[in-house]
């Protein structure tokens, strides 16, 4: 029990200091950023639900986040700014306009339930037939959100999002991310959906049922993201549908997947060195085209330093950065190794 | 045979044409461990994967008990309290062995708090308590059969069937499997079946023999009984070798 | 000709072959026996090259080829038949069998006459040349993977089990046709589970017992000696 | 009757491209069982290359062979960056890198080249038109039927007659046993590349001839369609992707003729949502393909 108390104040004491490092510092960029990092914390945290205990990848994550954003814009655009924003809005949403500390969590529950439904045929799959299909539900929420013009207003983009997404309440929902994340993986279904990842025929001979293991983790996975999605929205304020497909599923994966997605410590450490490394490498591609070296704008090197990243990870240290053991785990273990000596 | 013994009654298993298992039957009786023994490719392990519902039956009934197992997907079958092992072990390798071991108690249905006593109980009788919190990946072979035996019996099973529990172990290993296993039958009221290759493991083992030919029973019966029986010694060694007893 | 000496392997912390040393001379048929689980697949996968040796030596010819990859070992005249009978299903006989030629693939006039010799030590095989090598039975996939090891025209041929699971007329037709390859100066292991069958063909014998040799000596004084009985079915 | 063949003509055209997309991704998938994502980024290389010939004063056809050769190159190229390193380690680490590198690909284009759409030289042939029996139609969808149909033939020569390719369907069963014939398995892995290289670089030529100009995310849609056609098809089985192919030609093209206009924007959820209930039907796709197989 202590490792486990350990760990979750380990990584809320990170989160803590990266309040606390950007509102010292007073420079309203490194608040923004610290804000985002917290968000992304809460996308990358809901994919290792699933993706992490469950061993599945899944590229649907994103789309899930996208609902979440929809959702709870769709619910507080206030009532005079909504025929522009949504012209073809249904008339029943027209005149309604909703607090956004209730429509994030709204906006959750609705990600959630449309996962539980479509995909509850899918969790049978495994191996490559799970990875295209998780593909193609991507891709299907992505064709929805491009032309549920009533919802979305389509590929234009969506503005007038209300702003409430601030530094603390990003870093409180990281918090509460992080803690929901170790409970469920030490949970009874937690232990459950990591004996079907380790072994899926021994799981079943001991009487686990996988898929509905692998049903509720994806609930929950699609909940953080649409909650997720939802901070997101009320803290850019406008956006597109092009905001949740591949390029945004590229980074959360990337995250997680250096950081190891076999531990929550592994999803939380990706979050914070991918951030720094792209925030970094950001600075210098905005530096770099202020001073117009080059003739056309520098774009996509963050892309390929991720990329090679996630493939050298992936080659030297397979289970990323933090594969198995909890921080707390392993700091338990030092200790005892010191007082042994 | 008993009213709730495991009962395998004249089951087939086809493998896209070829036959497996062809009208075989057997029971084990609570309390008692069976040997199945046969040359290489004579279904005994096919037997196993039948009983537990890992391949479909093409023929034939399996009930342990007064419960139908005919069927039934494997997770039916292990929550209706049959256990097995696996030919090649099959831990959680990246979950720590207290977690191997609770995992099993919590696919029964135990809460939490239970699955852990359970767990830490039976580590305590394997004498693996200190290394409850080892990646079961990096124990060595004889611990890993043993993780994988104690994760079977914290679910108070019925019934275990283990698939070659001893092949691939030192002859101290398997010493310490053997007196582990002769005990477990009257402890914990369950039956055994066990198939291995190690003959005299079997031999001071098992109440009874049953042998396994290209997916027929060729014999069985009390151990010496079945060693001396012209066809189970044709199908070992041939037709033409004498037999010295 | 292939020259085995204290050779280690295993899968994973499971150690299979432990210290085993054996050798065949030019011409020979030589056999290795065992209960079921001694480690007699396992040495002639590591011979082959498909298990990678953690100590010990193979030497062919008096060329060390410890740890080569099985392509190469088929080039240096190792050809292997494993006992899982691995013939591809959805291939004809005639593709299967051109597979097995693959290293002498530029040599085709001398290949076809390989072929039809194969034909002729296997009948069977020539009537059902364009059939799907998975439609066989039990009897003619043996016959196939055997004709198949032969196509690559090795010097060594290493034979898994080659009875498993056959009637018993089908296991005098298959061992008459290993006596049959072996008149043509191949040198031959065979490992099998059907000792009395083996021990009448083979002229020096290996028992295999957890991974070690137990015995060793000609057919004859192997038949003579050791308690097979005791060794398959306890003691 | 014009409609009909109007219809015939568009089915055959787009499914003849879809078919040896599906081909390209499916013979990889057949021998290492793994999914390579970074499939559709072939096409924008062939696209690029085309792009970056443009001007000098080869003949078409001459930079089309080359564009198919750095399609090949780059297929053979995904072996060696993403695959061969972690093939042992699990199916989803070659998932992931197969998908950084697609995006790696796609970034450094973007780096190097520019976000912005590049025209590609095409030859006059593709911008006419033909009546055939009162249908008038692009010469270039005669001209993908009839690559698409000598392609297809000279595959299936490739795979029945030759020893390379006897080789690469066998040890889509059991590449060990393929491996102790002494046939080597990083020459049938990288073949098996380089024809996926090979059949992507071709349809690299039309799929590009249609829209005239190459941007970096060109390579979503044919890798979609290839992901759809092979598990309609069956993803082990290679007569099951060219089956796919001409199955999703139908079903699009129908879905074009028959679809109301406000439906018609959603055909890839339609075309995606099949492909997920076809999953669920039958998890090995229309054709099951090999008996048994092996990852090595």
């Amino acid at each position: 029990m202590t490792r486990h108390l350990m760990t979750l104040a380990v990584l809320i004491g990170l989160v803590v200091l990266v309040v606390l490092g950007a509102e010292f510092a007073e420079v309203r960029l490194l608040s923004r950023i610290a804000t985002n990092l917290c968000i992304m914390l809460v996308l990358v945290l809901g994919l290792q639900v699933f993706m992490g205990n469950s061993g599945i990848l899944s590229f649907a994550h994103v789309g899930f986040m996208g609902i979440g954003a929809y959702t709870s814009a769709m619910l507080t655009i206030p009532v005079q700014m909504k025929g522009m924003a949504l012209p073809d809005l249904y008339p029943v949403f027209a005149g309604l306009q909703m607090s956004p500390y209730i429509t994030i969590l709204i906006a959750g529950l609705v990600a959630a339930l449309v996962a539980a439904i479509v995909s509850y045929p899918l969790m049978r799959l495994s191996d490559a037939a799970a990875v295209i299909t998780s593909f193609a539900l991507l891709v299907v929420l992505h064709t929805v959100m491009l032309h549920w013009s009533e919802v979305t207003n389509g590929p234009r983009t969506l503005f007038g999002i209300p702003r409430v997404t601030n530094l603390y309440l990003a870093a409180g929902a990281a918090a509460l991310a992080i803690a929901a994340a170790l409970a469920f993986k030490e949970s009874r279904l937690g232990i459950l959906l990591r004996t079907t990842r380790d072994d899926e025929v021994a799981a079943g001979a001991l009487g686990a049922h996988v898929p509905n293991l692998r049903w509720i983790a994806f609930i929950l996975s699609a909940l953080f993201a649409g909650i997720g999605g939802a901070l997101w929205g009320h803290f850019i304020t406008s956006f597109s549908p092009k905001a949740f497909y591949l390029k945004e599923t590229f980074v959360i994966l990337g995250m997680l997947v250096i950081g190891g997605p076999g531990t929550v410590t592994g999803a939380v450490f990706g979050v914070l060195i991918v951030t720094i490394v792209f925030e970094g490498l950001r600075a210098i591609e905005g530096l770099v085209n202020q001073a117009q070296l080059f003739s056309e704008q520098v774009v996509g090197v963050t892309e390929i330093t991720l990329a090679l990243a996630m493939i050298a990870v992936l080659i030297f240290r397979p289970g990323g950065l933090v594969a198995t053991r909890e921080v707390g785990d392993l700091i338990l273990r030092r200790m005892k190794l010191r007082e042994k000596k | 045979m008993s009213s709730n013994a495991l009962r395998v009654t004249d089951i087939s298993v086809e493998f896209s044409g070829l036959r497996a298992l062809d009208h075989v039957s057997l029971f084990v009786e609570p309390g008692e461990i069976l040997g199945l023994i046969g040359p290489n490719g004579s279904g005994k392990t096919t037997l196993i994967n039948a009983t537990t519902g890992q391949v479909p039956l093409s023929g034939g009934s399996v009930e342990a008990g007064d419960d139908q197992l005919t069927g039934l997907s494997p997770r039916e079958i292990a929550r209706l309290g049959i256990a097995r092992s696996f030919q090649i072990v099959r831990l959680f390798n990246a979950m720590t062995i207290a977690e191997n071991v609770e995992a099993s108690a919590l696919a029964q249905g135990e809460g939490r708090r239970q699955a852990r006593l359970a767990a830490r109980e039976m580590l305590g009788e394997f004498e693996l308590l200190d290394r409850a919190d080892e990646l079961a990946g990096n124990l060595n072979y004889g611990d890993k059969r043993r993780v994988e035996i104690a994760r079977a019996l914290v679910a108070r099973p019925r019934f275990l069937l283990l698939d070659e529990p001893a092949a691939g172990m030192n002859e101290s290993e398997t010493e310490k499997l053997l007196n582990l296993l002769a005990i477990l039958p009257e402890q914990r009221s369950l039956g055994l079946l066990i198939i291995d290759h190690d003959m005299p493991l079997i031999m001071r083992l098992c109440h009874r023999v049953q042998v396994l030919a290209s997916g027929k029973t060729i014999a069985s019966g009390d151990v010496s009984s079945v060693r001396t029986n012209p066809a189970v010694v044709e199908a070992y060694l041939g037709s033409s070798v004498e037999v010295h007893t | 000709m292939i020259k085995v000496s204290n050779l280690e392997a295993g899968y994973g912390p499971v150690r299979a072959v432990r210290g085993v040393s054996i050798n065949v001379g030019k011409g020979e048929l030589v056999t290795v026996l065992g209960a079921n689980g001694a480690g007699k697949s396992s040495l002639l996968l590591t011979i082959a090259g498909a298990l990678k040796p953690t100590g010990g030596q193979v030497h062919l010819d008096g060329i060390d080829v410890t740890g080569s990859s099985p392509e190469r070992m088929v080039r240096r005249g190792v050809s292997m038949v494993p006992e899982t009978r691995d013939v591809f299903p959805d291939l004809t006989v005639a593709e299967n069998l051109r597979l097995g030629a693959y290293i002498r693939r530029s040599k085709i006039d001398i290949v076809r006459a390989d072929l039809e010799k194969m034909y002729a030590l296997f009948p069977r095989l020539q009537e059902r040349v364009d059939q799907a090598a998975g439609t066989l039975s039990g009897g003619e996939q043996q016959m196939l993977v055997i004709a198949r090891a032969m196509m690559a025209d090795p010097k060594v041929l290493l034979l898994d089990e080659p009875s498993l699971g056959l009637a018993p007329n089908l296991v005098d037709q298959i061992f008459d046709m290993i006596v049959e390859l072996k008149t043509t100066g191949l040198s031959i292991l065979l490992v099998e589970q059907n000792a009395s069958k083996a021990l009448q063909i083979a002229d020096r014998a290996y028992v295999l017992r957890l991974g070690e040799i137990a015995a060793e000596g000609s057919a004859a004084e192997i038949a003579e000696a050791s308690d097979l009985h005791a060794m398959y079915l306890g003691g | 009757m014009v409609g009909f063949l109007q219809f015939v003509i568009d089915v055959l055209s787009l499914g003849g491209a879809y078919a040896l997309m599906a081909l390209g991704l499916v013979i990889v998938y057949g021998i290492l069982r793994l999914v390579n994502f970074a499939y559709g980024e072939l096409i924008m290389v062939a696209g690029y290359s085309l792009y970056l010939l443009n001007g000098s004063a080869l003949p078409w056809l001459v930079m089309a062979a080359v564009a198919v050769l750095m399609s090949m190159f780059m297929g053979i190229a995904t072996d060696y960056v993403a695959f061969r390193p972690v093939r042992a380690k699990s199916v989803t680490a070659v998932l992931i890198t197969s998908f950084a590198f697609s995006t790696l690909l796609q970034n450094a284009a973007l780096l190097f080249i520019s976000p912005r759409p590049r025209n590609i030289p095409l030859p006059d042939l593709f911008t006419t038109t033909i009546e055939i029996a009162g249908v008038v139609t692009p010469v270039r969808n005669l001209l993908t039927i009839a690559t698409a149909v000598i392609s297809l033939a000279l595959f299936a020569w490739l795979m029945r007659r030759t020893v390379i390719g006897i080789a690469m369907r066998a040890a889509a069963t059991h590449f060990t046993m393929a491996r102790m014939l002494g046939v080597p398995a990083n020459l049938i892995i990288s073949s098996a590349f380089a024809i996926s290289g090979l059949l992507a670089g071709i349809v690299a030529l039309f799929w590009l001839g249609r829209i005239g100009s190459v941007v970096p995310g060109i390579g979503l849609e044919p890798l979609l369609v290839a992901f759809i056609a092979t598990v309609i098809g069956g993803m082990r089985s290679l007569q099951g992707a060219v089956l796919g192919g001409f199955l999703l030609a139908f079903i699009d093209t129908g879905l074009n003729y028959t679809l109301p206009q406000d439906l018609l924007k959603f055909r890839d959820a339609f075309t995606f949502s099949l492909v997920i209930l076809i999953l669920l039907w039958r998890p090995e796709g229309l054709l099951k393909g090999p008996a048994s197989g092996q990852r090595t």
